[in-house]
């Protein structure tokens, strides 16, 4: 069989807002599943350098609009699957 | 797309009201979501741009939401107080409904962001639920509020 | 008579502005007139006709004053909540405006007999003004309250 | 020179409101003026039998729109004086 999967069927949609998004200078991407959660801000850290520092140390991350635990070893990241960085409230 | 906003997202389902939009909150409209022959209290909170901030001027807010989720968790925090008839409430629920909408995009000095509206048996339980119900949007709701100041220096929140 | 009642006595001295009518309270006209670009909260109280008290059957409430003396009382009780402003709230007034209107004559079920409005720069000052003034114009407002009920024994308050 | 004065104009304007206008069947009307404020409740029991242990006592009272002591000595009602039996507010 041919191979049907693409870059972009091979990966999920990951959601910046407020100030997440000011340091990643886009609202949305796309990067490639499947990628366990444990590994996610390494992953973010390695491609925008600082931001776990600056902006996801303070953020929650929802899966499919689901609040997920970042340190849940039971839990990867599949292609299809909308992830969100959550920055804190309005307060 | 400011000229083209994505259309108004909100559930309605008796006793209760919530909703995003990138309209003017309706405060009337919204009042009347919530009136009930069981009420004898109105509680109603609109937060309101102010003109200033830190002794800045401020041009307007702007608001951005996670949307879908956004809509999830107000629904949750209306619901969560839409509590059974109990002896301690004369046989009635603590309050009758509840109306929660939040504006999105810019909104100008003086216009309304969000608009929380609790209809109640009696007073006391009117004003405690409105307050609680605020401070848990101000807390939870995924939105997120940027300040457009006169001299240019935009501070997210 | 109610077919001719008397006409409604306002006074309006920005920021206070507070009257007592026979018609409909004005929700939205009178929110407006608290509206100042100041403002980062408004808090609203409407206290509306319950279709119950004691487990009885409410028809309607009915409201009479001593109307010269109501009106000076609700200016008096507004203006006492103006304060000059101070350090403590930020170099402004702990409160923007306030505006009280209360019904009279009968006021049926879901309907307004009394309306507190404020608007402040921040929500707590908001919050803890409005619910000042209600409970001062419960205590101290020359207004009665007469309650119809459905078995026709009505009650005085 | 003639007597102008007549019942009407030697006396003062007294409102009932409430319960206590309940009590007294009208919302208004005459009493002979000059009265001391000290005797005023005195004078509405002796018309009004049972008024002061049913309304009166827990009444304010006002003279012309200004809350006054019922029991200040150096106080008369005068002639075309409003006074207004003012019960307890709405709690």
């Amino acid at each position: 069989m041919a191979d049907t999967t693409s870059a972009e069927s091979e990966s999920f949609k990951i959601l910046y807002f407020a100030g997440v998004a000011s340091f990643t200078g886009t609202n949305e991407e796309s990067l490639p599943a499947p990628l366990p959660i444990t590994e996610l801000f390494a992953t973010l850290e390695k491609k925008y350098a600082g931001i776990r520092e600056k902006a996801l140390n303070t953020a929650m991350v929802t899966v499919n609009l689901d609040y997920v635990d970042i340190e849940d070893k039971t839990l990867v990241i599949q292609k299809g699957d909308e992830v969100a960085i959550i920055p804190p409230g309005m307060g | 797309d400011p000229a083209n906003p994505p259309p108004p997202q909100f559930i309605h389902e008796d006793p209760i009201y919530v909703g995003l939009t990138h309209a003017p909150l309706d405060i009337p409209g919204t009042i009347d979501k919530v009136r009930t022959p069981k009420a004898g209290a109105i509680v109603m909170f609109a937060g309101t741009t102010r003109d200033n901030f830190n002794s800045k001027t401020v041009k307007f807010l702007a608001y951005s939401s996670y949307t879908p989720l956004a809509l999830r968790t107000l629904q949750r925090i209306a619901k969560s107080h839409i509590t059974p008839p109990s002896e301690e409430h004369g046989g009635y629920s603590k309050i009758q409904k509840i109306a929660i909408l939040h504006r999105l995009g810019e909104v100008p000095v003086g216009e309304e962001s969000i608009l929380v509206v609790v209809s109640a048996g009696h007073r006391k339980e009117g004003w405690e639920v409105a307050e609680e119900v605020l401070e848990e949007c101000k807390r939870k709701l995924e939105v997120w509020k940027w300040e457009e100041l006169e001299e240019g220096d935009g501070k997210e929140e």
